[in-house]
């Protein structure tokens, strides 16, 4: 693939609707307004966008023979266990953050974002690429396993350094009751749900509501890409006190994981669209699950190094240069 | 004194993050609370160090109590969530009919 | 109408995306998860099912002419005031419940179920079986009538009672100035509001509308039937405490109310998609307006039966297994 | 006593089903409240028997009134919402600077 | 242009599903029944139509050259000033409001009306009448200078009373922080944020959204009347209590403005279908941003007045009369 | 007295029009308050003129202040919002245990 279809992905994707109302929603609080959906909004628009991800992938799994799945199913567990492991080492490096903050950022990194994956899914659809149906297996696949790996990591790190001072703090326990609520959270069940819909409906149950589920995607992702500007923009004060360290790696670390994603991809036989979606899932960083997962476990992880980093720099990254890049390298691979 | 008659219970306000709502009342019980009042809130504190805002604000939460759970309600609050979280909580005194009811 | 094609009606029904959402919504309680939407989302997506089946209904409406509606019109307010009758003598045979709790077990299946209703529709339409425009006017005139014979019976019950023990509480009066605001409600304005919108633009006016109204219709259904499927599933632990009598009552009266409604239908000269729909409504319990009216009107009346009984287990068996039912009835006696 | 003065009225709180709103409302007028403030809330209680969860959870009325008006309030309130529905309700003694408003 | 098709314009405007969604509105109040939309969904409607607008004029502005827009532009600032003025003026003769309520009054009519400019444009794409692209830039550059207007023609009347008087309430000065909030709100900010989008991404780029913010378009401003004719319909009351003066005023400024705005339109070159557009921002007046600030920088003046006379007459008068009189002056100057 | 300890704090509630929430706010940091919890509410009060609908109701502020900002506080709304615009307002003592937060 030449770099001039590669800068005309760039530029389509730069174009698009939904990036451009996200930049409308990150300028509008540089303007200090206000540009948020009303909350309940912003409920009913996730549960819509996972249910009819859930949807779609499933009608499409119908047309997979389970072969093809497995080796993409079981390479992206593996990616969802190394990932958050490989981020905590970096951090390491790059930082001089406490292991619960490493932790907390693996894993937030481990996991996906929603709004990234459909994005994606929007921009190949809008370029044409196709992808397999399945890749909505392998974001519900994704989503929980690098949380827990994270938090194990800023677990034992805890425990390391509390053996030697002794802190209190140190000596509790994660409430794995709460956590259970948190993790087995509407997102999962909705994608795995819509999943089950799909496959069980096939093309013909789904024909009739994809007046709904299909036709308003991308202009309801429009809509909602202007809420994520704004939360985003919020995050950005907070960048200048995050440190370069820390800034490098939200920023590179997408990269390699997306790289790790893309060859994944390949190596489990997928088509280039296909592998280039879970090079996105790997880039991305979990802004809802893991937040709410890390604030109970480990409350004492900064908020501001981790939804900074995840929701103020690399969500956009990747909505703007990752999405394009991801898909490019997976064309050349191919 | 104006109420309408003696003070006869204790009622304790606490505000805090939306995400730990199902564990405070798990607290809650747990002191021997039988009864509470959850609202939807938002505010700010001398901290305002806090989860993602995408989880919500915080949530209100008011419950009935006699003298001695409320004091053990505290103790759980001074020990386990004002280190780490948002959390502003007072207690105040107020007249009940039914008393039994909330103790 | 052969058994194949009734069985082939049951498994479209089962494997169609509303129904599926359903059985989801449903697990995801069983599995200790929250699937439900925002109150405000239930609200709109409430209002726009009422005026979307109402100005689909008003167009309709205009092509038949006054005298087609009259006798199913009689008919329908005839079983209004006759199923909640039935329902709180049937009771009485089944159960040892009281007169009140009976009277608001019988508001319940007096009255009718919009989400049944709109299912019902969308099933028709799939299968592609036509029925009358006015079945929205049907479901309109059902809807109130049911509940007030069924607070005036459990009053009457509790007038017979209190003769004997001067009970202070049944002397209460009840406070028809509260029940007039809960059956004035939104539902009946919005079901004639939408009517009379839809008779007076026409199907030229309503064309425009048609996107949003009516392409969109099914797929908003699913979503809303992921939220009842909720709620019905926060019901289901009650069902044990309601004891054999009730659990029967739940299953039996729905197929008696509903062969009386397709039988009533045939006879008022309605088609067959037309009676299958009037058996519908006749068969499903209502389980907005009428826990508002009773809950208000008879709070002696235990919520643990009437909800139960009409969310928890009429509800879904009408979903599932009723209307397929009602459709193939109303198809062999046609 | 630390409050900006000595408290001069009584401030009722009522939490209790939404469905019962214009009811309330109108028995509170009838009591003699002038004014009232009510926010949507959720909550747990000892009885937790209710009505359908589809028509919104509880209320949070408060209103400012005088002692003799909280009372019969709470006569109201003993009398017909106790026996049937979920109610919970307190007094406490506040201070307001515009007395003549709330009596 | 003939009677006949005046009068056929007008009727079309009254059979149109939003018109008649708002009567219904209306209706209810009157039956005291409330069909008001959650607050969230209000909000969220009002968003998407503000997107929608933006994103579709944005899309029409591309292919305008900008000497086109120059004039009508240069021409709408100048009735954003004029029309506040006048409308003080007038208040002045036909009523014996102070000069606070008078500036308030002025700021609302200086400002627009963003659904009866919808409701505009639905109208004449019903209608099949051409406008341009730009009249959504129109929109934006009215909505802010008439309020400022309004406020310190309410403020210059103020000191001058206060000179003689010394009250101290008129001496306060006006919070210009609290107001630029207002100012700057949402509407702004989404319309040119649209504009912005619409303008980048093109015919290309929009097609993807265009089942979300184009065909949906009708059906959800069907909707949202149902909401504004509630609003509305609240207002009715306070009618009788406005005096004859302000009752004329609301309906006759609107005629003078909507003239003055079509005419304008057509000095600037503008076509009939985009004169008439200007005419109805002239006419409309707002009944959200402006009582907002109102409220704030005029806490004397009386909403009894502002808010019954732009909600409760201004509005309904102009989506039932003023739309399609105002589209039959500008084909007949034309 | 039956509250877990002596009232050491005033708590200032507020109910007013929402399209104050930024000013009224900017106002209490002026008098000293460090923190507030606000919830969205209706209501009904003697006088009841107010702006649009539209903008929703009102709000509920709280802030937990020491006895002084609580009387500023108080001054400030009686000079800039009771003339002008729908409030309503009292003060209560209650009780904290992080007192230095609130001071
Ligand atoms: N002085 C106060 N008065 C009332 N609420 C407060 C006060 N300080 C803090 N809060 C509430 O407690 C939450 C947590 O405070 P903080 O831990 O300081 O961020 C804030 O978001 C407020 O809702
Ligand atoms: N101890 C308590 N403290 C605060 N609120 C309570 C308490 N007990 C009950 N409530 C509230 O009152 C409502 C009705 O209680 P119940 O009648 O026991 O179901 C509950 O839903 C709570 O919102
Ligand atoms: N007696 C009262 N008790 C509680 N809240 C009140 C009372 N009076 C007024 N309010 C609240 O204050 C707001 C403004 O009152 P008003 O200025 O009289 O319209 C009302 O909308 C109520 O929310
Ligand atoms: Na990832
Ligand atoms: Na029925
Ligand atoms: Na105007």
């Amino acid at each position: 693939m030449d770099l001039t279809s590669t800068l005309g992905l760039a530029l389509e994707n730069l174009t698009s609707p939904p990036v451009l109302a996200f930049a409308i929603g990150i300028i509008a609080v540089l303007l200090k307004a206000d540009l948020r959906l009303p909350d309940a909004a912003y409920q009913a628009i996730s549960m819509y966008l996972l249910l009819a991800i859930g949807l779609k992938g499933g009608v499409a799994l119908r047309e997979s023979s389970p072969a093809d799945i497995v080796a993409p199913a079981l390479i992206a567990v593996l990616l969802g266990v190394l990932i958050p492991i490989a981020a905590f080492g970096l951090l390491r490096l790059l930082t001089r953050l406490s292991a619960v903050d490493r932790g907390a950022l693996a894993a937030h990194y481990g996991s996906t974002s929603l709004v990234t994956f459909t994005a994606a899914l929007v921009f190949l659809e809008a370029a044409g690429i196709a992808f397999e149906g399945y890749v909505a297996t392998l974001l519900t696949l994704l989503e929980i396993p690098g949380i827990i790996v994270g938090l194990l990591l800023a677990r034992r790190g805890q425990q390391v350094r509390a053996r030697s001072s002794q802190s209190p703090a140190s000596q509790r326990r994660i409430d794995w009751e709460s956590l259970r609520e948190v993790l087995t959270a509407k997102s999962v069940l909705l994608l795995v749900g819509g999943l089950l819909i799909g496959v069980i409906t096939g093309p013909a149950g789904y024909a009739r509501t994809e007046p709904f589920f299909g036709a308003l995607f991308t202009g309801v992702l429009t809509l909602f890409l202007l809420e994520m500007g704004a939360l985003a923009g919020r995050r950005l004060p907070d960048v200048r006190t995050a440190g370069p360290g820390l800034l490098a790696f939200a920023v590179v670390f997408p990269v390699i994981a997306g790289c790790a994603g893309v060859l994944g991809g390949a190596l489990g036989g997928m088509s280039p669209g296909g592998a280039a979606v879970l090079g996105v899932l790997c880039a991305s960083a979990s802004y809802i699950a893991a937040p709410a997962a890390v604030r109970l476990a480990l409350p004492d992880a900064n908020p501001g190094y981790y939804l900074t980093a995840s929701l103020g720099i690399t969500f956009p990254f990747n909505l703007i240069i990752g999405i394009p890049l991801y898909v490019a390298i997976a064309q050349a691979i191919a | 004194m104006h109420a309408s008659a003696e003070p006869n219970a204790t009622l304790v306000t606490i505000v805090t993050e939306a995400v730990l709502e199902s564990r405070l009342t798990r607290d809650l019980t747990a002191c021997g609370a039988r009864g509470w009042t959850i609202t939807d809130a938002r505010g700010h504190g001398p901290r305002n160090r806090r989860a993602s805002e995408l989880e919500g604000g915080n949530i209100r939460l008011e419950t009935l109590v006699t003298d001695a759970v409320a004091t053990s309600i505290m103790d759980v609050l001074s020990r386990e969530y004002f280190p780490s979280y948002a959390v502003a909580a007072w207690t105040s005194a107020v007249t009940v009919t039914r008393v039994e009811r909330y103790s």
